[in-house]
């Protein structure tokens, strides 16, 4: 047959014809569908028997029991334990994230030494064994040039094994720098000294569950204060028993937003606002006498000037409450048949306050007799299961050896640690006094107020070993990054320091193998000591932190190992006898109006006040976001990469500003692009700013998104303890 | 050189000048389908779409080009199955104008889709509830109807035509038109409608929502009357810019006067549905849901103000049907041409606002208006199928005799 | 689409729906397939009516 | 299967939140992130693209400070029975591809991944913006691909996704009963990943026809109140809060309107 060019087009048209009659292009079409459906981009998770494991989360100090959900050796899920004291199932978002943090990729991988420049983020991995010999060569060398003291620490606690491995470490190599993150426990425990008279370590508690009348003096009820699920669960609990919480803030955060009331006082003006409730309790007689009377001393010069100075009508003055508000709410505070509980320390309880504050705050507890008793404030005594923690040896190491933060010296004498004040202590010697720093826990490089001051300071150390799991920002800093295994595939003790209302030890447990080439710092802390011999050496007779852990625990060890947790459930405070230590034995109220720094900047420059907005979403803590929680960040804080400032419409028409529009944020410490939010829940005259945000670490899911409250705001020393209790900064916001 | 292509007795530009057209084109449709294929390859995150507005210009283009296509479908009725004989000098170009529209929806919709590969789906799985099943098989069905109808315009080019088989086969469909024609208009009814009824079903979303009859809502009448009286007049638009372009005339006056008249007086009665749908919407509908009309109006005065309503109703509804009705309006040539445009930019505005508010529009009041600018990616492949409609126009004009009048309108030397 | 389709279900929504449809298709095959017939019958016939 | 669920009486789940409890923590967002594989990108800040089945919304009163207010109020899918509660929820009807069913048996709506094509037409139709489009492939980096749970596939890009009130949870649940031989379930035996997490308690789930179950008498609370009631959506998720600007929050009201108290009941009782 001959194909021409008809027969051929023909031919074509049939066979195209012809093909769609047949089931081909319907399989075509059918595997593309298919083919959709199994991308080999778009992972199939491997399936497999699930179980549950628990374990404690040490992502902040509020000690939950968790429990991980497993399939065959991997974790994909982080539920609460709803048999913990603590959070009794309930969960915050970062700790359900724990997973992104085990498997994320923020993650240290294995032991790094620094090749570029610090913070230039070069990096060579070595071994275990050469990064630990690195150390101790160090440390040998310090130890022949007898500059012993020279070595420093710095944890996010002092409570717990591997905060005190790291402690006797350092005491016995002849160091008292052993330093610890700030928060407000600082300042109470300082209060507890004072006041409580007891020389021990106190823990402050709060006996939320019994209480009805909560007075918060700007503390972030639900916003990470204290053990932030328990502080949720506890405040879900007013609300269905009708107690009522009064929240004293210059912006409608969260907790305020919940509360019954607001009182707005001008900020700095609160421990004002506390006396002048004294004063009225006073003048009204609605003070307990029983405690002021027999268990209290100083009662009566208290009374003296705290009426001489702090009358409704000075206190309506200063603080900018009506006179009559304040009157009402001294009544409701100490009304009978009332529990009331005052409580403070701002936001999340990141920063120490003014001694002023908190013993005017502790006073008014104490005015009403709620110290030690139900729903009161309690001093909860410590569950002191380290034995080997106060070995007089490890104290006589240190004998006479200065600590750089000057704590616990004389003109410090109820402050345990001042990180705050290392900085500037390094910065002011031509030479760093410290010239080894571990790391362990914590991030100061960030999370301490004044960034730049401290990252200067850092510099100056000659070498910092960081134990950090993560990639932060002192990490970041340092020489050699000895990555410590994180929470899930670690054992360690986690003495819950959150006000709780009684002794909780949780323990955390590895429910995975470490995933990468970590290594248990306290496991750490033993083979430097090993290395060193000597005093050191003997001082740590343990086999391996585990071998450490289970011997410090003894009888409790198999109720941690299988419960997860430690408590004394019918723990009571000490009665009111007994409960005091100091000359008396008695609570001692003061009658010294103690100086409050001012806030940094000058009013001219600088019109308006920047305040810090804390929030359960954000972690502000040495702990970096997720990209789950940082998913969560709403628009109102976070656009792009540009932070957003929070202002009243009032006063940000009076700058010239536009919702949603850009504008330019300055304080005395450094300048910064924002956007700007109308919120009509907000001072005038005040902006706030999402804290916790502004990395300049971490991978992409965190670096460089918004800007840090800490590197704009500087500290503020607290002239009586020491501690920086920077609550904001003098600041001005211009339209760009 | 390509004269032996182009139909006896009219007269062409050279080949040159239509290649040079033909390139432009060409370039801008290659543009086009390279948007098309970021789009396939890397996904919708190549537009500026997002989760409040999973609808925007991509089905805006969809309903308007359908809307102003449904000249194709109305003309074949009034041809074909009511008889109105003068309309046989414009039927084959509102067939292929039509045919152009309907592709590029077709086109859109491909493209539109986060799973293309999976696009057959809705008529394997279909849903026969959701309005745009109903879309998607009368589209499909009625496309097939407008290459059928298409076809033998095709095989009437001089060269084709010569194949004994073409011929007869073109002779054969001539005759059966009326069957496939009517067949269309049905189809053409309901899927005019059915896209009406994409958003007037969404008793969710209260600016698109609108009562109705059984499952219809009023929109769904309303679009397939709209797409009836201003479809014609894109016809007759694109048909005076043919002429305009090519210098001639192609269609005698009195083909346009008719049509423009059936137009005007759609167009009429179309209005008076509108504007008693709209006052009932506003006054009934709504304020039953908790809008009060102005709530959709004030909030974004701007880009959503009720400038659109009367820009719709009033300059671009009522304006061109008086137009068209009075024998004074169709008379002058400016006046006609005006109301054509007027009534193609209404329809399409209409469709406009009925996709874009509604996703604009927050329905919680804790929600927040949203605005909308489309992608370059989006813009190119919304461009794509004007420019290839253009081609497809352009080849048709030049080898195809689709004017029965232009040899006796512009006779050759 | 199809009757075997698992959500297939016989309702008068789909008597109408599929009815249309199907109706439709078949109109179109059937005027297609007479075209195509008569054509062929007629190119075979020679009957080349050139008007 | 339609006459199957006409037997058997009718589960409908549904949840109660408490805005009064709320905190806006956003453990419920992530505990559901965690639990149904969601994905996460770079930049989550642009919300019209991020992907939260459960999104908590804030509410403002709009007075100056102090009298400011604001409740959080967090937004799952609502499962709508849609009018008269016969499963013609608002995106259901619409799909084109039966990709999205409502099922008479619990009242919750699913999703079919791999069945969608990607339309977007039931996000046009839901009034809630509870449905997310996938405009991006989901990227698990490091080793983050371990923490998937093999009971929720993750979706690949061009799809539709939502809140499916935890169903594979019911599933397993079920599959649990039937092997101990029952049909019914324990009100605690099923419930969702966000219930399950929420610190305060502020959201309560369960069988609102079945009266051993919270929900059940929580729904008919004096302060219970739904979104977009007007609409005829009929969803089952339920507001509670003691305060009128909240609840007038929950629906559009012309200005001479007063605050509708108590629930439309809108329900099937067969």
């Amino acid at each position: 047959m001959k194909i021409d060019r008809r027969s051929f087009l023909a031919l074509g048209i049939g066979a195209a014809a012809g093909t769609a009659f047949t089931p081909l292009p319907w399989k075509l079409t059918d595997d593309l569908s298919i083919w959709t459906q199994n991308w080999p981009w778009t992972p199939v998770p491997e399936d497999g028997d699930a179980y549950y494991d628990h374990s404690v989360c040490t992502l902040c100090p509020g000690g939950c029991g968790i429990l991980v959900r497993k399939i065959n050796d991997r974790i994909v899920k982080i539920e609460g334990m709803p048999s913990h004291p603590v959070n009794r199932g309930g969960i915050c978002a970062l700790g359900i994230s724990g997973p992104q943090l085990l498997y994320g990729p923020d993650r240290v991988i294995a032991p790094m030494k620094r090749s570029g420049a610090r913070g230039e983020g070069k990096w060579t991995t070595l071994s275990w064994d050469d990064a630990i010999a690195e150390v101790l060569d160090r440390l040998k060398k310090l130890e022949a040039d007898n500059k012993t003291e020279h070595l420093a620490c710095i944890c996010d606690t002092d409570r717990g094994t591997v905060p005190q491995l790291f402690k006797r470490m350092l005491s016995l190599f002849g160091s008292p720098n052993f330093m610890t993150t700030p928060s407000m426990y600082d300042s109470y425990e300082a209060v507890l000294k004072k006041m409580h008279g007891r020389k021990d370590t106190l823990d402050i508690g709060f006996d939320f569950e019994n209480t009805d009348f909560i007075l918060s003096f700007g503390s972030g009820v639900i916003e990470g204060w204290g053990s932030p699920v328990r502080m949720i669960m506890a405040n879900s609990a007013w609300k269905t028993k009708k107690a009522k919480q009064i929240q004293i803030e210059q912006r409608l955060s969260n907790t305020a937003a919940s509360s019954n009331g607001l009182f707005a006082v001008k900020p700095g003006t609160e421990a004002d606002l506390a006396l002048g409730l004294a004063c009225v309790i006073m003048e009204e007689e609605l003070y307990d006498k029983a405690f002021t009377g027999a268990y209290s001393t100083g009662f009566p010069e208290f009374r003296n000037m705290v009426t001489k100075n702090y009358n409704p009508d000075v206190v309506a003055e200063k603080t900018g409450i009506e006179r009559h508000l304040i009157i009402e709410l001294a009544r409701h505070f100490a009304s009978a048949g009332t529990s009331s509980l005052a409580i403070c320390g701002r936001g999340k309880g990141q920063t120490a306050g003014s001694m002023m504050e908190f013993m005017a705050v502790h006073s008014l507890n104490a005015l009403v007799g709620k110290i030690n008793t139900p729903g009161g404030v309690w001093s909860v005594e410590h569950p002191d299961y380290i034995p080997w923690a106060k070995e007089m040896n490890v104290r006589a190491a240190i004998a006479g050896k200065k600590r750089i933060d000057e704590a616990g010296s004389p003109v410090y004498p109820d402050s345990l640690s001042l990180l705050n004040r290392l900085p500037s202590k390094i910065l002011e010697s031509k030479e760093s006094p410290i010239e080894m720093l571990f790391v362990s826990n914590a991030n100061p490089a960030y999370t301490l107020a004044g960034t730049d001051k401290v990252i200067e300071a850092l510099g100056k150390i000659p070498f910092i070993v960081s134990f950090s799991s993560y990639m932060d920002e002192t990490a970041d800093q340092a020489d050699l990054i000895l990555p410590n295994h994180i929470y899930l595939e670690r054992y360690q003790d986690v003495p819950v320091r959150g006000g709780l209302a009684r002794p909780v030890i949780g323990l955390t447990r590895p429910v995975v193998e470490p995933q990468y080439d970590t290594m248990h710092s306290g496991d750490v802390v033993l083979k430097l000591a090993k290395g060193l011999g000597g005093q050191v050496g003997e001082g740590f007779p343990w086999d391996d932190y585990k071998d450490c852990l289970e011997k410090t625990m003894a009888d409790r060890w198999k109720e941690l190992e299988e419960t997860g947790f430690w408590t004394d459930e019918a723990y009571q405070p000490k009665p009111w006898a007994g409960a005091f230590g100091g000359t008396y034995g008695k609570f001692a109220f003061s009658d010294t109006i103690l100086p409050l720094p001012d806030l940094e900047g000058d009013v001219k420059d600088y019109p308006l006040i920047l305040i810090p907005k804390e929030s359960m979403r954000i972690s502000s803590s040495h702990i970096g976001d997720t990209p789950f929680t940082v998913k969560t960040v709403p628009d109102t804080e976070l656009k792009g990469k540009t932070l957003v400032i929070e202002i009243n419409p009032r006063t940000g028409k009076e700058q010239g500003l536009a919702d949603g529009k850009d504008a330019v944020l300055k304080t005395p410490l450094g300048q910064v692009r924002v956007k700007v939010s109308f919120f009509e829940g907000i001072m005038p005259g005040l902006m706030a700013m999402p804290k916790g945000l502004g990395h300049t670490a971490y991978g992409k899911y965190l670096k460089g998104k918004g800007a840090s409250y800490n590197a704009l705001v500087g500290p503020m020393e607290d002239p009586v303890s020491g501690q920086d209790i920077s609550w904001g900064i003098r600041a001005r916001i211009s339209r760009v | 050189m390509d004269s032996a292509f182009i139909p006896k007795g009219v007269k062409r530009c050279s080949f040159g000048t239509f290649s040079l057209g033909m390139l432009v084109l060409t370039a801008i449709v290659f543009w086009g389908f390279y948007a098309a294929i970021l789009c396939w390859l890397k996904g919708l995150n190549q537009t500026n779409m997002n989760d409040s507005y999973g609808f925007a210009l991509w089905i805006w283009a969809d309903l308007a080009v359908i809307a102003i296509g449904g000249g194709a479908f109305f003309t074949g009725l009034l041809r074909y199955v009511i008889g109105l004989d003068e309309l046989k000098n414009i039927i084959n170009f509102a067939v292929i104008v039509g045919f152009c529209c309907y592709c590029s929806a077709m086109l859109i919709l491909a493209i539109d889709i986060g799973q293309p590969l999976r696009g057959w789906f809705i008529f394997w799985h279909a849903n026969v509830h959701s309005m745009l099943t109903e879309v998607a098989f009368c589209l499909s069905l009625y496309l097939s109807v407008l290459a059928i109808e298409y076809i033998p315009i095709l095989l009437e080019n001089r060269k084709i035509d010569e194949v004994p088989f073409f011929h007869n086969l073109g002779h054969t469909m001539h005759g059966a038109m009326a069957v496939f024609a009517a067949t269309g208009a049905f189809l053409s009814c309901f899927h005019q409608g059915s896209l009406g009824g994409v958003t007037g079903v969404l008793f969710g979303r209260p600016f698109g929502y609108r009562e109705g009859i059984f499952v219809w809502p009023w929109t769904f009448f309303l679009y397939t009357w709209s797409a009836a009286a201003c479809g014609p007049c894109f016809t007759m638009l694109t048909c005076k810019i043919t002429e305009k372009i090519s210098g001639k005339k192609l269609v005698k006056d009195n083909v346009y006067d008719l049509l423009g008249k059936i137009s005007g007086w759609m167009i009429g009665t179309y209005m008076v549905a509108k504007i008693a749908d709209t006052l009932y919407w506003a006054y009934v509908t709504s304020p039953s849901l908790g809008f009060a009309v102005m709530d959709y109006y004030n909030a974004h005065p701007l880009h959503h103000g009720i400038w659109i309503l009367i820009l719709e109703i009033v300059i671009c509804g009522v304006l061109p049907a008086m137009i068209l009705i009075s024998r004074k309006g169709r008379a002058n040539a400016t006046l006609f041409t005006l109301a054509t445009i007027l009534a193609v930019i209404g329809v399409c505005l209409n469709r406009w606002v009925m996709v874009m508010t509604p996703m604009a529009m927050p329905v919680m009041t804790f929600d927040s208006w949203v605005s909308y600018f489309p992608s370059w990616q989006e813009v190119a492949t919304t461009i794509l199928p004007l420019a290839g409609g253009i081609m497809i126009v352009s080849l048709s004009f030049r080898y195809l005799p689709v004017f029965p009048q232009e040899q006796e309108l512009n006779p050759v030397d | 689409m199809f009757p075997f389709i698992f959500e297939w279900v016989w309702d008068s929504g789909h008597y109408i729906f599929f009815g249309a449809m199907w109706y439709v298709i078949c109109i179109l095959t059937v005027g297609l397939t007479y075209c195509l017939v008569k054509t062929v019958k007629d190119t075979l016939a020679g009957d080349n009516d050139h008007h | 299967m339609k006459k199957e669920s006409s037997h058997e009486p009718g589960r409908k789940y549904g949840m109660v939140i408490d805005l009064d409890k709320c905190t806006g923590c956003g453990s419920c967002m992530v505990a559901c992130m965690a639990e149904n594989n969601v994905s996460f990108k770079e930049d989550e800040s642009n919300k019209l693209d991020s992907i939260t089945w459960m999104r908590v919304y804030r509410l403002t009163n709009n007075k100056p400070f102090p009298e400011t207010e604001i409740r959080y109020l967090p937004r799952p899918c609502m499962h709508c029975g849609g009018k008269g509660d016969l499963g013609h929820s608002p995106c259901v009807s619409v799909c084109p591809a039966t990709a999205t069913d409502y099922d008479h048996k619990t009242g919750i709506v699913s999703q079919i991944y791999t069945r969608c094509f990607g339309c977007r037409y039931c996000m046009a139709a839901c009034p809630y913006h509870a449905r997310y489009f996938n405009w991006w492939d989901p990227i698990w980096p490091a080793d983050l691909k371990k923490s998937l749970s093999p009971n929720v596939s993750p979706r690949m890009r061009g799809v539709v996704e939502k809140c499916s009130f935890c169903f594979h949870r019911y599933q397993l649940a079920m599959e649990r009963a039937y092997n101990e031989d029952r049909r019914e379930l324990e009100e605690a035996e099923y419930q969702t990943a966000c219930t399950q997490a929420c610190p305060a308690g502020a959201i309560v789930f369960g069988d609102l026809n079945n009266p051993d179950h919270a929900v059940h008498t929580l729904k008919d609370h004096p302060n219970a109140f739904r979104l977009l009631e007007r609409l005829g959506t009929n969803p089952k998720v339920y507001y509670i809060s003691d305060r009128e600007w909240v609840r007038r929050s929950g629906d559009n009201y012309l200005n001479n309107e007063k605050t509708n108290t108590k629930p439309a009941v809108q329900e099937h009782h067969s």
